[in-house]
């Protein structure tokens, strides 16, 4: 369904550009659950707003495979949850963007699909900042999944999160996948979590991808001596 | 960023304002010989042929000088005969004069001052009082003829004009030669220096001919705010200052402050400027003149320095008492404007034609007593319908005949010609020639008498025309005269030597015995 | 070495920690753990003497002999300057941005134990050689320097002063998982030489890798105690297993 | 400080000066006739017709106004302001006597202002909670919405009036020579209340950025670990210097207003006193070489700040926020 | 709380002065031009509470029409600039690249010359009445809101929530005012009651030196320049009270600004 490659991406100008991205190649399926695993500064994050057509692509291509507007079927979430917010909406205005053009009862749906993230009522005319940060990133789940995407790119979205809330956001993202049959990008620094989550997984170190490893058996087997000493 | 060192530097910056402090007590000990003037303006230029101020009594001297009854007296003229037919004048002049570079004062120069006045290249505000000049010749060095074309008894009058050096612009435009900054002349004192913006300093002028000054500086301190001036007559930093009447209260009350409360002829009036068609109809111009309570004015404005005006000779000798007033009749006014076709409306203004009864006085900010009369006045005009605002703007940003009306101020204590035929005379209109006409005013009949008074060569018969010309003007008005002011000068209590006499425009004249003043303590 | 009776922390009223008391044993590596909200940075800062203002602290600490919260202000600045040393979780922001590396690194240092410029610099370059910074960095502001440089030239401050306790707030958890290995080795490496070690972490990997004996935090109180091998192995308290549960 | 940074300063500063006179010359004569009398001024009615003549061929008047802004711009660069429409005497010279004065009242003014407002301001900062501490904010506000000619009303009425030991008003005494000690009693009124108004306001701006430095991260990292009180209050100082310095640069500008003021009030005869007159007379050659000498004071007031900025801040030495 | 009742306070005391000028009409004694030469310089006291001026007009009449014709002028010179300063910084901001740079090179140009030289210019050629001032003091008052209002828009124009709505397909003038706009207010909102304080601040000054609303109308800043002669001999009361007033007007003002920039730091930054 999305397919990257050979895709390259520099920033700067002159003596001072910086290549962060090079010859890119993955992909996901219908209904796959794929990590993307990387310290910080190896491009993951870049990646994501490449492939969601936030940045113009220097080299190479990302293609999706989708009929209509792209954003229907493609959505991220980022990581900062609050900043995804605008912060003096509330939590019903934020829901209701999405569905600008949508016909029937908004409201009806909005409720219908709370229910499913783990949120309630109450918390319609909330404003972000009276939302604790399991909640915050619940909304924004639920917001870009109001559009019923074919795939969600989440970019290191329990990274902030304490343990115990990660790890229910992570069971509703395993739900979401299994009930909606809806194909996840899991990008993220924490192996642990990607390894838990995903069933196939790149790791990227420096702008580019070294390994591409899938799980077998409910584990992951690497060759590469940068994702062995990631994994150890 | 030592703390220490901050101090220290703090520290040493109040040292230095102790120090400036200290050095303010020691400051009066040493007492100038020179007298501050506070200047209400600074000068363009100092040529007394193309601006008129008053440094010009103490840089300058003419042939004539007017006396402490504002009658002319031979100053540089040693003497002079007159021709039967009362149109050839002979001029001897005093050999013993010297302008200010030491160059001697001859007639070729009191030839070249009253050409270069009726140069129109120049465009003198003072051509008008020369136009009965036929010829000029010079007879000899000390000697010059002058001849008229139709006897003209004010000449001498006008012979008071200041003397300019020929030698001075040579091969140079008047009206930008370097004289107009660095003059020289032949009075009791010489330029010394023009601090532009600040100050204008006159030294004595050691062989000066008449009286010699005891006061070594004459320095003219250009302050236009009035209330500046008051307030540096009272803290001691200028010496003379032209006061506002409602200040003359509190400075009495200093002790090293003189008040001298001074007769002028100098009265403020609205001119009308005829450009604007609402003064065609004369009973207009009179219902506006009726609907100005003068008594108050007079008594809140003046603060009693000052009398109600009504004609512009009123302070002098060929004055009318009984011509129309315009003592302060609303309901007269009201009847006028009604009979004008200008009819009262709902709203309590006047309309004719859609148009309605509204007009502007603009008025010279800088001149407190100016800017409250247009006030008072515009207000009281409301009591006849009519919206009347007041511009008060800065002298420079005037240009009198584009307003519908100003408030002017004139008066002349010299010879009834002298401010009468340059103001009202329809020649010297200032949109068409170089006189002071500014409103455009035009009278057939005014035209006549100013002409009749100032050719005429008999006494009796100059009263009557210029009787007859103040009964015509108060007819159909020029302006709504308002009111004499008084000068009223604060004087350093130490200064002698001060002569009064009835002063024109402004106070100008104040100073004009200024050399024989002299300090008592210094 | 260090010990904590019924100490409670309460911010304008409000308590943020409540009748807690723990142990720390000398010379080993003791975590501290728990979600954000527990309570344990608010611990530490009671234990430096540095709660914000409208804090107040009640109970005792007990370190060598004298209790913390009794000291007057001289002695406690003397404690921190002789007997702690202290790392924060922002190391990017732990040091003055403004001022050169030698001259804070001196101030961290040297200063502390009164050495002069000369030895300090001997000294520091062959500290930090040990930990494969380059002496470079010396001449170099904070701003130039990674997060990861800057929290290991805490550590070669601490290898230089040699305290006595240690005191590391969530001294990870900003960096990336490689460098955060390394950085608990250098941790070892100090604790070996003697120095007693408090971390405190958020993170139950870090606390599996390098700690002794852990303290579980929550919601302002202690939950558990024990030696990392046992609490981990047989969690007697719900929170502790729930913890241990979400682990991935 | 490299050759590069400077001419870049120095480029912005020329553009800062380009704008500002392309600015002013088309809000002066793009008003319907005032070209003509904007150069005339208040001796329209005494010029013969030779001498318009000769203006408005000088001027360029009869021609767009983007040609006259070029010859306008022309003469300028080439150091000639013109000619000014009332006194008839070279812009450049008018200017030139005034120049001093100014200088001298911002300088001074500034000066002070610097000083006292270091001074509070540390002393403030440095002490949370003390009386100065908390009662600066309060004077800060307070001093600062005096209208600076209303409290020099009050001054003129106390010091000279009433008490008589300060001259009212002027830039120095007349038929003395006062020299330094004159000037200086001169000075004391205006320049008193220029720092007064001005001084809580920079003082407050330092107590806050102490503030906020003592309480930043690697003030608590230093403290906890027993680092000099001495050595810390050195490196907040240093940093919370730098927002003072740019503060004081943003409000340099409105500062300079502000003297303006003062200056007529006092009939300090500066720039502010010069412009207020010539907008009064509209002498509108006068009015934009006293525009384009306080934009050019002003410019090199931030130069001069960005110059110490640059040595304060190695961030920006470093070219990390270059720019 | 301590700094929410000092808020409630400074609120209501300008809210006072607002009430009382924008009253003016019931509240004066005496017609504002009435002129009674009989009793020019009255001291406060009966028949006229704050006295009588040169002209013999009511002071307290005067001066709360003055406060009405002042902090009218202020009002809508702000909300001019708010609206200047909004598009222009909107603009600049939102559109970015060439275009910002441009628009801030003349922007930082137009902030580093005293906004008080181009009141001048434009007073010299205008000699503006009251509109006049309020339209200079509006067109010459905008820079700082457009530079808040462009940084307020670069910073949020990057934010998540705004990338959000784009992909959303939210129509561009929804992400300005709902999400931009919006979110710039409180920063907005911070700088207008100061610019407003600066415009009062303009108008009092110019007028003082004569060269701001015309003589005839009465503003607090023409009371000052004619109680300039009136000190001297000895009528303090003309003088004090506009005086005073503009005093507590802005200091009320800048009390307020001061007090929300402190909430709207706290609310940020907590």
């Amino acid at each position: 369904m999305l397919r990257v490659e050979h895709l390259s991406k520099s920033y700067g100008r002159g003596k001072r550009r910086k290549r962060i991205l090079h010859d890119i190649n993955l992909s996901v399926g219908d209904g796959e659950l794929v990590g993307i695993v990387g310290e910080s500064g190896s491009g993951k994050s870049t990646l994501a707003r490449l492939i969601m057509r936030l940045e113009s692509v220097d080299e190479g291509s990302v293609s999706f495979t989708a009929n209509g507007n792209f954003y229907a079927s493609c959505q991220i979430v980022f990581q900062n949850a609050s900043a995804a917010m605008n912060p003096s909406w509330t939590v019903r205005d934020i829901l209701k963007e999405p569905l600008r053009l949508m016909k029937g009862d908004r409201d009806a749906y909005i409720l219908m699909m709370l229910g499913r993230v783990g949120l309630e009522e109450k918390h319609l005319d909330r404003r972000p900042s009276e939302l604790s940060g399991g909640e915050r990133q619940r909304v924004n789940l639920l917001r870009s999944m109001l559009v019923e995407p074919k795939l969600l790119i989440c970019d290191e979205i329990v990274s902030n999160l304490d343990r115990l809330i990660q790890k229910e956001i992570v069971e509703l993202i395993q739900k979401m996948n299994r009930e909606m049959g809806m194909a996840i990008l899991f990008i993220s620094h924490d192996l642990k979590v990607v390894q838990h989550l995903c069933d196939r997984v790149y790791v990227m170190e420096g702008g580019g991808i070294v390994e591409e490893s899938v799980k077998r058996d409910g584990r992951f087997s690497f060759t590469h001596p940068y994702s062995l000493m990631l994994f150890e | 960023m030592d703390k220490r060192k901050i101090l220290l530097v703090l520290i040493s910056m109040l040292l230095l304002v102790a120090v400036a402090g200290c050095g303010k007590k020691a400051a009066p000990a040493a007492k100038e010989n020179s007298l501050i003037y506070a200047s209400e303006s600074e000068f363009d230029g100092l040529n007394p042929i193309l601006e008129e101020t008053n440094v010009d009594a103490l840089l300058f001297r003419g042939l004539f000088r007017f006396d402490e009854n504002n009658e002319p007296k031979a100053d540089i003229a040693e003497s002079f005969d007159m021709s039967d037919d009362k149109l050839t004048y002979t001029f001897k002049l005093r050999e013993d004069i010297r302008f200010h570079d030491g160059e001697p004062l001859t007639a070729d120069d009191v030839i070249f001052t009253i050409e270069s006045v009726l140069d129109d290249k120049n465009a003198s505000f003072l051509k008008s009082d020369f136009l009965e000049v036929e010829s000029l010749k010079k007879i000899e060095d000390y000697k010059f003829e002058l001849k008229l074309k139709r006897p003209f008894t004010p000449i001498l009058d006008k012979l008071t004009l200041p003397i300019l050096p020929k030698h001075a612009f040579n091969g140079v435009e008047m009206r930008t030669a370097d004289f107009n900054s660095h003059p020289i002349g032949a009075g009791p004192y010489e330029f010394d220096r023009w601090d532009r913006g600040n100050s204008l300093t006159l030294k004595a002028y050691e062989h000066f001919h008449g009286t010699k000054p005891s006061i070594a500086k004459v320095i003219f301190k250009f302050i236009p705010d009035s209330n500046v001036r008051a307030l540096q007559l009272a803290s001691g930093e200028v010496d003379i200052a032209l006061l506002d009447p409602v200040q003359v209260g509190e400075l009495e009350k200093r002790n090293h402050v003189k008040i001298y409360n001074i007769d002028t002829a100098d009265y403020r009036g609205i001119l009308f400027n005829m450009q604007n068609d609402l003064w065609q109809d004369v009973r207009v111009r009179q219902a506006f003149s009726y609907a100005i309570d003068r008594v108050q004015i007079v008594k809140g404005i003046l603060k009693g320095f000052g009398e109600e005006a009504y004609s512009p000779l009123q302070k002098h000798a060929f004055h009318n008492e009984d011509i129309e007033t315009y003592s302060y009749d609303i309901e007269q006014a009201g009847k006028l404007l009604d009979e004008a076709g200008w009819k009262k409306a709902d709203d309590g203004f006047r309309y004719k034609d859609d148009r309605k009864l509204s007009f502007t006085i603009t008025t010279p900010a800088s001149d407190a007593v100016r800017v409250n009369m247009a006030n008072y006045v515009a207000e009281g005009y409301k009591s006849i319908g009519a919206d009347v605002n007041v511009a008060a703007l800065d002298w420079s940003a005037i240009t009198i005949e584009e307003t519908d009306a100003f408030m002017i101020g004139w008066g002349s204590p010299y010879d009834a010609d002298h401010h009468t035929y340059i103001l009202f005379h329809s020649d010297e209109s200032s949109l068409t020639g170089s006189g002071y006409n500014f409103g455009s005013y035009s009278n057939e009949k005014v035209d006549a008498l100013l002409e009749k008074g100032r050719l005429s060569m008999d006494e009796k018969e100059r009263q009557a025309s210029y009787m007859a010309f103040q009964e015509e003007l108060a007819n159909d008005p020029a302006f709504a005269f308002i009111a004499y002011v008084n000068a009223v000068y604060g004087i350093h209590g130490n200064i002698e030597g001060v002569k009064e006499r009835t002063l024109g425009h402004h106070g100008s004249g104040f100073l004009w015995n200024v050399e024989e003043w002299k300090w008592n303590d210094r | 070495m260090l010990e904590a009776k019924g100490l409670s922390v309460k911010i304008n009223g409000i308590p943020v920690v409540t009748n807690s008391s723990f142990f720390i044993p000398e010379g080993k590596i003791t975590a501290m753990i728990g979600e954000s909200g527990s309570g344990k940075s608010m611990t530490v800062a009671a234990l430096l003497r540095m709660l914000p203002a409208g804090a107040l602290a009640s109970g005792e600490i007990r370190f060598m002999g004298t209790d913390l919260l009794k000291a007057t202000n001289e002695e406690m600045a003397v404690l921190r300057k002789k007997e702690f040393f202290t790392i924060f979780q922002d190391a990017l922001n732990s040091f003055n941005p403004s001022v050169k590396m030698d001259r804070q690194l001196y101030a961290f240092s040297a200063g502390r134990v009164g050495d002069d410029q000369e030895s300090f610099r001997k000294k520091m370059k062959a500290i930090l050689g040990k930990l494969s910074l380059s002496a470079e960095i010396l001449n170099q502001y904070p701003f130039e320097l990674s997060g990861g440089m800057l929290q290991r030239c805490m550590i070669a401050c601490a290898l230089y002063v040699k305290r006595a306790l240690l005191i590391a707030d969530e001294p990870t958890s900003a960096l990336d998982k490689v460098v955060q290995k390394e950085f608990l080795k250098w941790l070892r490496l100090l604790n070996e030489s003697g120095t007693t070690v408090l971390i405190i972490t958020h993170d139950l990997d870090v606390v599996a890798d390098v700690a002794d004996e852990m303290i579980v935090m929550r919601k302002g109180e202690i939950v558990e105690t024990g030696a990392v091998a046992d609490v981990l192995a047989r969690p007697t308290h719900e929170y502790t297993k729930r913890l241990l549960d979400s682990r991935f | 400080m490299t050759v590069k940074w400077i001419g870049k300063r120095m480029m912005l500063g020329a553009l800062v000066l380009f704008i500002v006179s392309f600015l002013s010359f088309f809000i002066m004569h793009a008003s319907p006739g005032s070209s003509a009398t904007a150069y005339y001024g208040g001796n329209a009615q005494t010029l013969t017709t030779a001498e318009k003549e000769r203006i408005s061929e000088a001027f360029a008047l009869d021609r767009p106004l983007i040609v006259q802004y070029g010859a306008w711009l022309k003469q300028t660069v080439q150091g000639n302001l013109g000619v000014s429409a009332k006194e008839g005497r070279p812009v450049a010279s008018i200017l030139g006597e005034r120049l001093p004065n100014t200088l001298l009242l911002f300088g001074v003014s500034m000066f002070f202002i610097i000083i006292g407002s270091i001074w509070l301001g540390m002393t403030a900062g440095m002490r949370p909670g003390s009386l100065l501490d908390r009662g600066l904010s309060a004077f800060s506000i307070a001093s600062s919405s005096i209208p600076a000619f209303w409290l020099g009303i009050l001054f003129i009425y106390l010091f000279a009036v009433t008490l008589g030991v300060l001259p009212s008003s002027g830039t120095g005494s007349l038929g003395g020579d006062g020299g330094f000690v004159d000037k200086i009693k001169h000075l004391i009124m205006p320049a008193s209340v220029v720092v007064l108004t001005h001084v809580g306001l920079y003082a407050r701006f330092l107590q806050e950025s102490v503030k906020a430095e003592i309480g930043s991260y690697y003030v608590m990292a230093a403290r906890a670990n027993g680092v000099e009180e001495r050595e810390i209050r050195r490196g907040v100082l240093r940093n919370a210097f730098i927002p003072y310095l740019n503060y004081l640069g943003v409000t340099i500008p409105s500062f300079f207003g502000g003297s303006v003021i003062v200056e007529a009030l006092f009939a300090w005869s500066g720039l502010g006193q010069l412009l207020v007159k010539s907008v009064m007379v509209k002498d509108y050659p006068l009015l934009m070489g006293g525009i384009m000498l306080t934009g050019l004071i002003v410019v090199v007031s931030l130069f001069a700040i960005d110059v110490l900025m640059y040595t304060l801040d190695p961030k920006l030495r470093k070219g990390e926020l270059g720019g | 709380m301590k700094s929410r009742k000092k808020l409630v306070f400074w609120c209501s005391l300008l809210g006072l002065i607002l009430a009382m000028t924008m009253l003016s009409d019931l509240l004066a004694t005496q017609p504002v031009n009435e002129m009674d030469l009989d009793s020019v310089y009255s001291p406060p006291g009966e028949g006229h509470l704050l006295g009588t001026d040169h002209l013999g007009r009511d002071v307290f009449s005067r001066l709360l029409q003055g406060g009405k014709v002042t902090l009218a002028v202020a009002v809508l010179s702000v909300a001019l600039s708010f609206v200047i300063g909004v598009i222009y910084g909107g603009i600049s901001g939102y559109v970015g690249g060439w275009t910002d740079s441009v628009m801030m090179r003349i922007l930082e140009a137009l902030i580093s010359i005293p906004s008080l030289i181009f009141v001048l210019a434009f007073q010299a050629v205008m000699q503006g009445g009251m509109w006049g001032m309020t339209f200079i003091i509006g067109v010459t008052g905008w820079f700082t809101t457009a530079r808040i209002v462009r940084s307020e828009f670069i910073r949020l124009k990057d934010a998540d929530y705004v990338k959000m709505a784009k992909m959303f397909g939210t129509p561009v003038w929804r992400i300005l005012t709902g999400h931009l706009l919006r979110n710039s207010l409180p920063p907005l909102f911070v700088v207008t009651i100061f610019n407003l304080a600066g415009a009062v601040f303009i108008e009092v000054s110019l007028s003082f030196l004569g060269i701001g609303i015309p003589p005839s109308i009465p503003s607090w800043g023409n009371m000052l320049y004619n109680a300039q002669n009136d000190l001297l001999i000895g009528a303090w009361w003309i003088g004090v009270f506009p005086g005073l007033l503009i005093f507590l007007t802005i200091l009320s003002i800048n009390f307020i600004g001061e007090a929300l920039k402190n909430s709207g730091r706290r609310r940020f930054h907590a």
